[in-house]
């Protein structure tokens, strides 16, 4: 490929990544920016992966015969990121439910003006 | 093992403290477990700070893997000083703790409060040391998270929307440095920061790189609560129980401003950040809107600690203003402040937290008269104030000093003028809180109001006493923050 | 063909988030959410990458969407219209993504293979890990020895979810002996429950010792792991499950992985290595890799796997009895 | 002892004497027993150094470092120790004096009120001793917090008003102008020690110098130069004697105090006449001279007139010091000592008038002399020491002041010296007139809460005795200048 059509991925990944943070930042519903930052994050997984894949590799599991392999680099920092991202997300919905017990709602506005009268 | 491993122990024996506090069931147990581990990572943090000063910048291959394969641990001379300032600050919280915990939080969750602590000291920790941008990230999320789960456990319910904002914010932080940690490693095929900084002035004048630096930093930026990224710190710190408070008000945002440094010197290079990047300039601008406005608000605040915190977002203000200098005398001056601020913010807190323990609150209005009551702790409120506003023979005169010497000598006028302006408005707000608790009549209330206990007193005092004594001698903190500023300038001009 | 896959997959993500967005109904956006994971775990696939779309697939679209829903179940599955459609976020999403194509803009094309990324680091992982760790897997001998620290980091990261769910939801006791009224009807989900649950304990049990050969290892297993018995407790009560595997316990296994893994580290300094160098752990350097790897990939597995459990107990029982 | 221990027992004496005086706290009279034996003993140690200092020596003793390059150490100089032997002397007889008015008022706080009071004593005995610059912002520093508890005494709104201007005003200028100096100069010359002849001659323009200038004048918030005076008025909500040592002598006093070492040893006369901005802020000292008079002129409450008069008289010593001739530095010397003296007295006996009377105001003073005549004629000798009628010490220093100007030929200088000397008159002759000729109002001995128990109408002994010791140094100094006089002489190496 050549020209920018050797980018096309990564932008597709980046309007992706953009989508996600968007719902986190623009909705005042709690689980749908927790969803939005799950999107944000596993498309941010999939810019890493984009990197490391190799025209013509193979998943880099040493098999006799294969020489080219992809990077195995991004794919650990990726299962390492996954992971962490469902601890925010874990952590995240614990703190919604909590935080419907206590408001009773689980919209940032109405959160907000609740606040306002404490 | 050998004092050669020191740099990754003091890491890991929080972590392993962790687990075991999980295990142990009564409350008292799990808290006698972390005052153990922050008092041992206390005594290696010194014995770091002493080896850095005589073997110079400390290297540790963790797994033996050689950088930039394996993944390595970097102390020099401004990561000692970090450290130390997380070690002091994490060793005095904790028997500050027991008492303050035992009053704010449900006993069950007590020994998972411990946890969590101690996850937060050793991700704050790992952040400091690692020479990795990716294990960076990975400890940085374990301090943000346990962090988020320390803030919700305040007593009021805002706690909980403190700690969700927290969440989104740093998550949102994070993902950046994620993403900026990414497109470096797309350009260069190496997360090490030392080979990192090898690599990059060939690819430097890339887009990817530019972008790369902009994703970093503003990454970072929400984390170490840069004006205007600050939104979460206000909540967060006013909502958190008191002693978490403390610790992270004097050690996250200060390991924040850590990251940035390393960024901005070491992996990305002074001529490329600031040169190139014009991000001095920026930054110049954002501490000193920072500065004025956070001192500003914090001045209009009802509650103690939610003002300390505006005042925190203004001191960020000053510790990133030395360092927009750019100039070896500017960082040196930020990172005294740096230090001295962590100090100083780690006093106030622990004094709002003695009397958060016998009034139940923070708030202003309900503090009438206190100072008849509280002797004890409304001096060292008093004490912590003055280094605040920069009194001489206080800590904080020595970093006004630093800062204004600095300003003045990279001829930035206005700049020694605000500096020094501002900590009026230091004045005022401090003043507010002393006028209260001095000349109010005590209310009704207030008859049952005792001094706070001696083991929550002595921590505060300690603190205020570290104060005191780098306003009288700075030398040995002005000495390592050389140091450390001559490295990181250094490493920078190679 | 796989780049066109490779497209296809992306437009479909693009058209999953883009209603994911727009949808209203929570429960919804959270179907669509696991259908996200999934699609993501398919282009990882194509990507080469089988190991990180193992994980995703068992936590994206597995435990994640477990974890929303229960969530759903405690709040609402509703999402009111927003009163404004602010324009702020709208514009520092445009500013960012501007930002970040203008950043492709200089970036080695997809799959190229001069690419840097390709050229250093990476490839001495390639050519050593048969020397030096004696695994064929390169994604397991990065994870578990070059970056093993990494790894502990990881677990510890799920390890303070765990702590930190347990601190905010906490963990009420329940009688149990009843069967969720819903599901006890749901004769064929308790049929498929009990075929499954051995099978799926089984293959969490290949995926945990087979990691070192083909993709899987202890993050991989220890979901695998938990799945089995989320699929137990629905399909047979919480109450039952937490008999199988009571609370206690999974209080002393979370802590106990993270143990043996920190265990294996301090060994390695005690026998006169680094932290985590496992080389010293056996008389050849190679076994000791193997030992040190497949031991920690077990502290991983099991904490995982407790983690996972644990958090899902926590939420379940933060349910209000005969609610579910 | 040695000099050199001398020196900084001098200093330390003071402020750890509040931690007897705490422990004594359920003993008033042992308490007070603590304050007057700790002034007695600090008087002593000063006086002790006095031989020394005036034979050429120099004890000088360094404590610590803060910052590279700034010290925190003492030197003895013969302006430091003029000012340090008028405070130490004053706040013994201030000392009875507090313990006659506070015991009478039935004052609250009273242990704190003498241990912060010891504590101000040492800042200023810090201040007289500081052997450079850094040492006596410090100190200067300290003297303003330490006396922030006595100006809030009260611990009512009005207290806390007056406690924000006083804080906010001397920190404020502290902290923004003469910090900023501070730090310029140092960056500038890379040392603060206070040196004969200055530091800064040869390494900076005259640009810079006058710049500097204006920061170091104004920053020293404490010598009250407007438009940085209105704090000492609002000092005034201080309990009498507080009033009277600190904000006549102690604070204010140290305050051009530090004009004087600032202009002696930071810059040095003979570079600073070289200085276009000298000329100019020797002309707003003089405005500010005029001004504060006029105000004074037209003050009801006695304590504010006596403030107000104090904003002109310090300003008679930073036009002195800006004269930049040895004459005007001796006549700056010499009125910090003078002017000290008669202020007090003048004090006092506001202070005596309140205790015995309950009244504050110079419209009810009618006829007062003859229920107070002690205090009256105390009172009278510090009005005439304060227009500079001879037989009394005002006159010798506005002698000199007036000869540094004629020296200079400054028309400006001596022609406000005169026209202050006759609003002075018309502000102060007038309180002697109706508190003698004026029949007394028949309010006077109807007033509630008045002493009937003193025929006399005198107020407490203690605080006579401390009021006639002042008014009799006011006149004893008239004709005994010599000690202030070799000192200042000695300072300005030659004879007049």
């Amino acid at each position: 490929m050549s020209g920018l059509l050797g980018l096309y991925n990564y932008w597709i990944v980046i309007i992706l990544m953009m989508t996600g943070f968007y719902a986190v930042i623009a909705r005042p519903n709690l689980i749908k920016q927790i969803i939005g930052l799950f999107i944000f994050q596993t498309s941010v997984f999939i810019l890493f992966i984009s990197m490391a894949n190799i025209e013509g590799g193979t998943a880099p599991i040493i098999k006799e015969g294969i020489r080219l392999y992809s990077n195995p680099l991004p794919h650990v920092l990726i299962l390492t990121a996954i992971v962490v991202s469902l601890a925010t997300t874990a952590l995240g919905l614990a703190l919604v439910v909590r935080i419907k017990e206590a408001y009773g709602t689980i919209n940032e506005d109405n959160i907000h003006v609740q606040d306002e009268e404490d | 093992m050998l004092i050669s491993d020191l740099p990754v122990l003091q890491v890991v024996i929080p972590l392993a403290a962790a687990p075991v506090c999980l295990l142990l069931r009564n409350p008292r147990h799990a808290w006698a477990c972390a005052l153990i581990a922050s008092w041992l990572v206390l005594a290696i943090a010194l014995m770091l700070v002493q080896r850095v000063h005589a073997v110079g910048t400390l290297s540790y291959a963790i797994g033996a893997w050689v950088a930039p394969w394996g993944i390595e641990y970097r102390i020099d001379m401004a990561g000692a000083l970090m450290v130390l300032v997380v070690a002091i600050i994490g060793a005095l919280v904790m028997p500050f703790a027991r008492r303050s915990i035992e009053h704010e939080i449900l006993e069950k969750c007590t020994g998972l409060f411990y946890t969590c602590y101690l996850l937060c000291l050793c991700g704050l920790l790992g952040m400091v040391v690692t020479g990795d941008a990716f294990n960076l990230f990975v400890f940085l999320e374990i301090s943000s998270l346990s962090s988020y789960v320390l803030i919700s456990l305040g007593s009021r319910r805002r706690a909980l929307t403190a700690a969700y904002q927290y969440l989104i914010m740093g998550t949102i932080g994070a993902t950046f440095i994620l993403i900026g940690v990414g497109l470096l490693y797309m350009m260069t095929g190496t997360l090490n920061m030392v080979d990192l900084s090898q690599r990059l002035p060939e690819v430097a004048n890339t887009r990817t790189i530019m972008a790369a630096f902009a994703f970093v930093t503003v990454g970072v930026s929400i984390k170490l609560a840069l004006f205007p990224l600050h939104q979460w710190l206000p909540n967060a710190y006013t909502d958190a129980p008191s002693v978490v408070s403390a610790f992270i008000a004097a050690t996250a945002t200060k390991v924040g401003v850590y990251v940035l440094l390393r960024f901005f010197f070491t992996v990305f290079g002074m001529q490329f950040s600031f040169d190139a990047m014009h991000v001095g300039e920026i930054l110049m601008l954002l501490a000193v809107a920072g500065i004025l406005i956070a001192s500003l608000v914090a001045v209009f605040q009802d509650n103690v600690k939610r003002m300390l915190a505006y005042s925190s977002v203004a001191q960020i203000g000053y510790i990133i203003l030395g360092i927009s200098m750019a100039s070896a005398a500017g960082v040196s001056a930020g990172m005294i402040h740096l230090f001295n601020h962590a100090m100083i913010k780690g006093a106030l807190f622990l004094a709002i937290g003695c009397i958060f323990l016998r009034l139940g609150s923070a708030e202003l209005r309900d503090m009438h008269g206190l100072a008849r009551h509280m002797p004890w702790t409304m001096a060292a409120f008093v004490a912590g104030g003055l280094s605040l506003i920069g009194i001489p023979l206080t800590s904080g005169f020595i970093s006004k000093w630093y800062l204004a010497s600095a300003a003045l000598s990279g001829g930035y006028w206005p700049l020694v003028v605000l500096i020094l302006a501002s900590s009026l408005i230091g004045l005022i707000y401090m003043w507010r809180v002393v006028e209260v608790a001095y000349f109010h009549v005590p209310g009704t209330m207030m008859h049952k109001v005792r001094e706070a206990p001696a083991v929550m007193l002595i921590p505060t005092w300690l603190l205020i006493g570290i104060n005191l004594y780098v306003g009288m001698d700075a030398s040995l903190i002005t000495d390592i923050t050389r140091q450390g500023a001559e490295i990181l300038i250094g490493e920078a001009l190679q | 063909m796989e780049i066109l896959i490779d497209t296809i997959l992306l437009v479909l993500l693009m058209i999953t988030g883009f209603s994911i967005v727009r949808m209203r109904s929570l429960l919804a956006a959270t179907m669509l959410t696991s259908i996200y994971s999934l699609l993501s775990a398919s282009l990882f696939v194509v990507l080469d990458a089988v190991d990180v779309a193992l994980t995703e697939a068992a936590i994206g679209a597995g435990i994640s969407t477990i974890l929303l829903l229960a969530t759903i179940a405690l709040t609402t599955d509703r999402e009111k219209p927003p009163q404004r459609t602010p324009m702020l976020p709208l514009i520092v999403v445009i500013i960012t993504g501007m930002a970040l194509i203008y950043g492709t803009l200089d970036m080695p094309h997809f799959g190229n293979p001069q690419a840097p990324v390709h050229l250093h680091v990476a490839p001495a992982y390639l050519h050593d890990t048969p020397g030096e760790i004696g695994i064929p897997n390169v994604v397991t001998s990065v994870l578990a020895s070059y970056r093993g620290y990494d790894t502990l980091g990881e677990l510890a990261v799920i390890f303070t979810a765990g702590a930190g769910v347990l601190t905010l939801l906490g963990y009420r006791t329940r009688g149990g002996n009843s069967m969720d009224p819903g599901i006890r009807k749901l004769l064929i989900l308790r049929v498929i429950g009990k075929l499954f649950f051995p099978l799926i304990l089984l293959f969490a049990l290949y995926v945990q010792f087979h990691g070192d050969y083909g993709p899987g290892g202890g993050f991989q297993a220890g979901v695998i792991f938990a799945t089995g018995f989320i699929l137990y407790a629905l399909a047979f009560g919480l109450g039952n499950a937490q008999r199988l595997i009571p609370h206690q316990l999974l209080r002393i296994m979370v802590a106990f992985g993270m143990l043996l893994y920190i265990g294996v580290g301090i060994e390695s300094m005690l026998l006169g290595g680094k932290f985590l160098e496992y080389n010293v752990l056996a008389d050849d350097p190679v076994s000791g890799q193997h030992l040190g790897i497949i031991l920690i990939e077990l502290g991983v597995g099991i904490t995982v796997a407790s983690v996972m459990l644990m958090i899902y107990y926590v939420f379940r029982s933060r349910q209000p009895e005969g609610d579910l | 002892m040695s000099p050199e221990l001398t020196v900084l027992a001098c200093v330390a004496l003071p402020l750890l004497a509040p931690a007897l005086i705490t422990a004594l706290h359920r003993w008033p009279n042992p308490r007070e027993t603590a304050t007057l034996l700790t002034s007695g003993c600090l008087f002593l140690l000063v006086y002790s150094l006095h031989d020394d200092v005036l034979r050429g020596s120099r004890p000088a003793i360094d404590l610590a470092e803060p910052l590279p390059g700034l010290k925190i150490g003492f030197e003895v100089e013969p302006l430091g120790m003029l000012f340090a032997l008028l405070a130490s002397f004053l706040w013994i007889v201030t000392s009875v004096y507090s313990i006659g008015y506070l015991r009478s008022h039935h004052e609250w706080r009273q242990t704190s009120y003498y241990s912060y009071f010891a504590v101000a004593l040492g800042s200023a005995m810090g201040i007289a001793f500081a052997g450079n610059m850094f040492t006596l912002f410090v100190f200067y520093e300290l003297l303003t917090l330490s006396t922030y508890p006595l100006v809030t005494h009260a611990g009512d709104d009005n207290a806390r008003e007056g406690g924000r201007m006083y804080l906010g005003y001397l920190l404020g200028t502290s902290i923004i102008l003469l910090l900023l100096a501070l730090v310029w100069t140092w960056s500038l010359t890379g040392t603060l020690d206070f040196r004969a002849g200055g530091i800064l001659e040869g390494v900076v323009t005259p640009g810079v110098a006058g710049i500097l200038l204006v920061l170091y004048i104004f920053g020293i918030g404490k010598a009250a130069v407007m438009p940085f005076h209105l704090w000492l008025p609002a000092a005034m909500v201080a309990p009498t004697p507080v009033s009277a040592l600190l904000h006549a002598v102690a604070v204010v006093k140290a305050g051009v105090f530090t004009v004087l070492k600032v202009v002696i040893y930071i810059f040095g006369i003979d570079f600073l006449a070289n200085i276009p901005v000298t000329q100019w802020l020797m002309y707003v000292a003089a405005a500010t001279i005029l001004l504060a008079a006029i105000v004074a002129l037209r003050q009801d409450n006695l304590k504010l007139r006596l403030a107000w008069s104090t904003i002109s008289q310090l300003s008679y010593i930073v036009m002195c010091a800006l004269l930049v001739t040895p004459l005007g530095i001796v006549g700056g010397g010499m009125h910090i000592v003078m002017h000290g003296f008669a202020k007090i007295t003048l004090f006092f006996c506001a202070g005596a008038i309140l205790t015995a009377t309950h009244k504050t105001r110079i419209s009810e003073l009618n006829g007062i002399g003859r229920h107070m005549p002690w205090t009256m004629a105390a009172f009278t000798v510090g009005a005439l020491s304060m227009i500079g009628i001879p037989p009394t010490a005002g006159f010798i220093s506005k002698w000199y002041i007036l000869l540094g100007a004629i020296e200079t030929r400054e028309a400006v200088a001596a022609g406000v010296i005169i026209m202050s000397t006759l609003l002075n008159a018309a502000y102060f002759l007038p309180i002697v007139y109706v508190a003698f000729f004026r029949t007394p109002n028949d309010t006077l001995e109807s007033m509630p809460g008045h002493n009937t128990r003193d025929t006399d109408g005198e107020a407490p002994p203690l605080v006579v005795l401390a009021l006639t010791v002042t008014a009799a140094g006011t006149l004893a100094l008239f004709f005994l200048p010599d000690l202030p006089l070799d000192l200042m002489l000695q300072l300005s190496g030659g004879s007049p």
